[in-house]
């Protein structure tokens, strides 16, 4: 009932990890059965490994918190080898989430991916553009139609672009993805936040800026889904501070096929496996035979 | 490591802003480990990590200092409440391989850990307690303590000034701290130059708690650590601190 | 110690309250000393009286709320023979907001607005431009800079342009209303977001979409008016989700000179004066004389 | 109208999901008017409007149903716990002025008002009371109603139907109602066909409680009105009902 064919691959429900937010799998085996769960998607891999930033990386704020992790991650050469195996034997899709400073970091670490077997590339398209002075790809539509192009090129894996919500107009960065080879979006990412320690009297972060996430993004990043799903043809991934059922049933209707926790995971390490069990109890009072009926019915 | 609802048992204030929650957690907890704690539903958003203070036939007590929106909760739990825990977490302290003389240095509420690892150690063990305020939890520690010495700032019979000034590395075979990043990093210093070794308690924002998020970063030699399941026991020298 | 020049007028605190939180002022005056506020500023005002949104006009979300009013209010006439004196006995700056949906309004409602004794005029640019088919003028920098420009030629009170925080680039679009003509810029006005209700399968609102306000903006609401005040130089006035003294002063460490109080009038309707004192306070603890030592600090 | 805290004197649970919760405010209170209360301190973020349902030497009462976030934290409220408070709100209704025989038609939590009115009216009261599930509330009345007719769809003993199916409007001088739209509208439709005044208590959402944000307005024939300080009452045939 809420199986979901997404990209071909069998998902055999709708929720996922969001990146970031549930490691490789493994930190949350001995809390919940990760096998459970509709699918993993790993921390942010880069092409070499990262130690990510200094001070404070995460700094929690009302309705949510501001993370400043900066893509720590053992590069994806060291993740096909310590960590891939382990993923596998839960038994669910792996979506490998790929970032990179550079088209060719891209490039490079897609090729790579896509000699294993994961299941599909999710491309974080937030990440800071390091040889053009730092903005994000995911600002402007026609630099990310480069990165996604040539990514595209360069994997015959089922390509997801996640994108930023920071993104000048998201409905045509979004078509302009699918434009560029893009086989799913996925959306959305942190929210460009800050937050100032008054008594030190300067920002919270070395980088004074942060990403935002949790409840206090829902609904926007709803809202983003809904405008995105309609504008696109291919299938939606849709998350940003889902933290209940309801909250998973909205994004559905709004057109996702399926959807990501996040945040959530920390609120309350069983958030996923909750979402899960409320949306199959929603569908059986309100006899809803299959997520299709529901799927952008609004 | 689980994560589960329990009750609480009590919840007593000791000092102004400083309470020692016990709650029912039957678990087979290691000196130096904690667990987040969350007595609430949705917000603030994350759960809070807090040191076992001490365990005792299936309850685990904790001694926390009131800061902010999530502490302020914990302070007003009463018996039979629920918490949802998850833990317990973290390497903690093997107190078992430590010979000989030890010194317990805290700074403030740095004072909640070392109770559980007091008791957990067989050698002969000193406590240096450091207090801004008036000092807590002390009469705890004679059961396990040789000697307990005992700064305030504020509190008239106690001395005055930093723990740092009455201790004296020389005479220890180890060293283990807990307390503001600027204390535990003059200590390691300390430490460094008779050789002793020092182990200390990090304390990092946590958002995970189970290795995940890598919020709680901490620098040593060996790179990046996560506070949470690669600490929060460190080696005082591997730690790069920032403080 | 709290007192603010700002476009040549005196506030005797920076704390004012936001369009359409506050009705008029009398709304509140049971209950609060109004002339203890900063400034006051109107529920937007449109050139002719407004029945605004059908349905649903208010749904709390965690964090804040979404509001779909759709700017119902009087007509700048009506406001003027029945509202204004009265707001005028708190002894407080006046700040009439002003909304449109073509230019033509905009510019009639300010000529008439600069005929009065308001002492300054705080304009919209989040309303949606009815000619060129409902999008907001607030997005794209060039539409907004036409309508600042007009508005500018017709009035000789002060004028400070409020951006929407949905804007492609808020800062690009700070610079432009300055160039245009804006003697301030004051930001942010909600966020674009939506609700679903899951029973009824339809969202939550006739419009679809509605502004989000309250604490779950603050974090972006502080990043843009840190970005923004780096960005030009005319005073900026912030908000967005500032319920307490720290909120506030993060603000004003950003760089805001003036700050405004919204949904936290309803979270609670002393919130505005209790921030008041909460600066006071702060200033004294920290021994800062004058917000001049702090202000834009980070 | 004024905004204050208060503390509570009793919270008593009288039927699944229904309490009445009785606040020390001294306020002078009319019938039909509403406060809007807040028992938290940011989450959720707004008060919640309730109408007084009785008011008895500086005690106000309150009856109301467990439906979300907020009701449900002020079902967990325990003598001299703190609530805000705003109002009393609202025009209510000038009770006096009615004569004759009277009916009160509430569907669900609707009674809650009617109790005060009751109190304050003069004539022969009949108060007809729907009830999806189990009947509440309805012994209050029996001091100040002629007759008192229940329907509930749930227990036995009682009429199974629509409570338009067993009142008659030409039988009465002034219908006053207070439930879901659906109910008042068609109360409303019967009552036009006989000329009968009646009065309805409309409920919408409400940020400000003061007039101020425009989020609760109701369609009237004079234009969009505001349900906190333009009503809660308004004249039946007014109302542009949306359901
Ligand atoms: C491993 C570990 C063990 C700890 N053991 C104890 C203990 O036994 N007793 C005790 O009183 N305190 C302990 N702390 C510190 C305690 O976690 C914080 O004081 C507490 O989280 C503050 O929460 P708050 O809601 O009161 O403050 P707020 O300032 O509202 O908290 C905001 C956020 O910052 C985090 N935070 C604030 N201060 C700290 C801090 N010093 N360390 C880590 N995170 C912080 C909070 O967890 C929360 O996410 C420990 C911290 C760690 C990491
Ligand atoms: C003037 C007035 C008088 C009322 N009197 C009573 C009463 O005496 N007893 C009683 O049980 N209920 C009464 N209500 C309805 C009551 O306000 C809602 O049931 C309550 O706000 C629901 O809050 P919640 O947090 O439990 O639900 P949630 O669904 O979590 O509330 C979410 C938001 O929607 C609003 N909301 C939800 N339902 C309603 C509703 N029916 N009417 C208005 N706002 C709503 C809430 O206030 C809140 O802002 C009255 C409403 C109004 C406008
Ligand atoms: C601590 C943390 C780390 C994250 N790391 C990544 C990452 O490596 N790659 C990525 O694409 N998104 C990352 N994200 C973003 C999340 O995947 C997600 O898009 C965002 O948090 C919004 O969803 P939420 O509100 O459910 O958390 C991270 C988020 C958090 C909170
Ligand atoms: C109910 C409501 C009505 C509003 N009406 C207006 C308006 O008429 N004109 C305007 O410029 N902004 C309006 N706003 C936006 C606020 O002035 C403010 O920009 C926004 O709410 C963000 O600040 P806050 O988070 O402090 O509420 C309105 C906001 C709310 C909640
Ligand atoms: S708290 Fe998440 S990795 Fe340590
Ligand atoms: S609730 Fe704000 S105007 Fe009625």
């Amino acid at each position: 009932m809420l199986d979901v064919k997404f990209c071909g691959i069998d998902f055999k429900n709708p929720v996922l990890v969001a990146s970031g937010t549930f490691g490789f799998g493994m930190e949350y085996e001995k809390i919940i059965d990760v096998s459970r769960l509709g699918g993993l998607i790993t921390k942010g891999l880069t092409l070499n490994k990262k130690e990510g930033n200094e001070g404070i990386r995460i700094h929690e704020v009302r309705g949510g918190m501001l993370n400043s992790i900066g893509l720590q991650n053992p590069g994806i050469d060291e993740f096909i080898e310590k960590y891939l195996e382990g993923m596998k034997k839960y038994g669910v899709p792996i979506i490998a989430n790929l970032g990179g400073s550079s088209i060719e970091d891209y490039v490079k670490g897609a090729e790579r991916l896509d000699k294993t077997d994961i299941d599909m590339i999710e491309l974080n398209i937030s990440c800071p553009n390091v040889k053009e002075g730092g903005m994000n790809f995911g600002i402007k539509s026609s630099v990310a139609k480069e990165v996604v192009k040539s990514v595209r090129a360069s994997t015959k894996k089922p390509l997801m672009v996640k994108l930023s919500p920071n993104a000048e107009d998201i409905v045509d960065m979004a078509v302009k993805c699918v434009e560029a080879g893009a086989d799913a979006i996925s959306l959305v990412n942190t929210f460009k936040g800050m937050a100032i320690d008054i008594y030190k009297r300067r920002p919270v972060f070395n980088n004074t800026f942060a990403g935002l996430s949790g409840p206090a993004i829902k609904p926007i990043a709803l809202r983003m889904v809904y405008e995105v799903s309609k504008a696109v043809d291919v299938p939606v991934c849709g998350l940003g501070g889902i933290i209940d059922y309801k909250d998973a049933v909205e994004f559905i209707m709004a057109g996702a096929h399926l959807i990501q926790i996040g945040t959530a995971n920390f609120m309350n390490p069983r958030a996923s496996i909750e979402i899960i069990e409320g949306i199959e109890r929603f569908m059986e009072r309100e006899n809803i035979k299959s997520l299709d009926e529901i799927r952008g019915i609004v | 490591m689980e994560y589960k609802e329990v009750l609480v048992y009590s919840n007593i204030k000791v000092e102004e802003d400083i309470y020692v929650l016990s709650l029912i957690i039957g678990d087979d907890v290691k000196a130096g480990q904690f667990y987040m704690l969350k007595a609430w539903d949705e917000e603030p958003i994350l759960a809070r990590p807090i040191s076992v203070h001490s365990v005792e036939d299936g309850v685990v007590k904790f001694a926390y200092q009131v800061k902010g929106r999530g502490t302020k909760i914990l302070s007003s739990l009463k018996p039979e409440d629920k918490v949802y825990v998850l833990g317990p977490i973290g390497n903690g302290l093997d107190t078992q391989k430590f010979k000989g003389k030890i010194a317990l240095i805290s700074g403030g509420i740095g004072i909640a850990p070392m109770l559980q690892i007091a008791k957990g150690l067989d050698g002969e063990i000193d406590l240096y307690a450091g207090f801004n305020k008036s000092p807590y939890l002390i009469d705890e520690f004679r059961k396990y303590c040789t000697n307990i010495y005992v700064t305030s700032e504020k509190d008239e019979g106690y001395f005055k000034g930093f723990i740092t000034e009455i201790f004296n590395p020389f005479e220890y075979n180890v060293v283990i701290c807990c307390g503001p990043e600027v204390m535990m990093k003059r200590v390691v210093e300390m430490c460094k130059n008779y050789a002793t070794p020092v182990y200390v308690l990090m304390e990092n924002k946590m958002a995970c708690g189970v290795g995940a998020c890598l919020g709680c970063a901490c620098n040593t030699k060996e790179g990046k650590k996560r506070v949470c399941v690669d600490g929060p026991v460190f080696k005082g020298t591997d730690v790069m601190f920032s403080a």
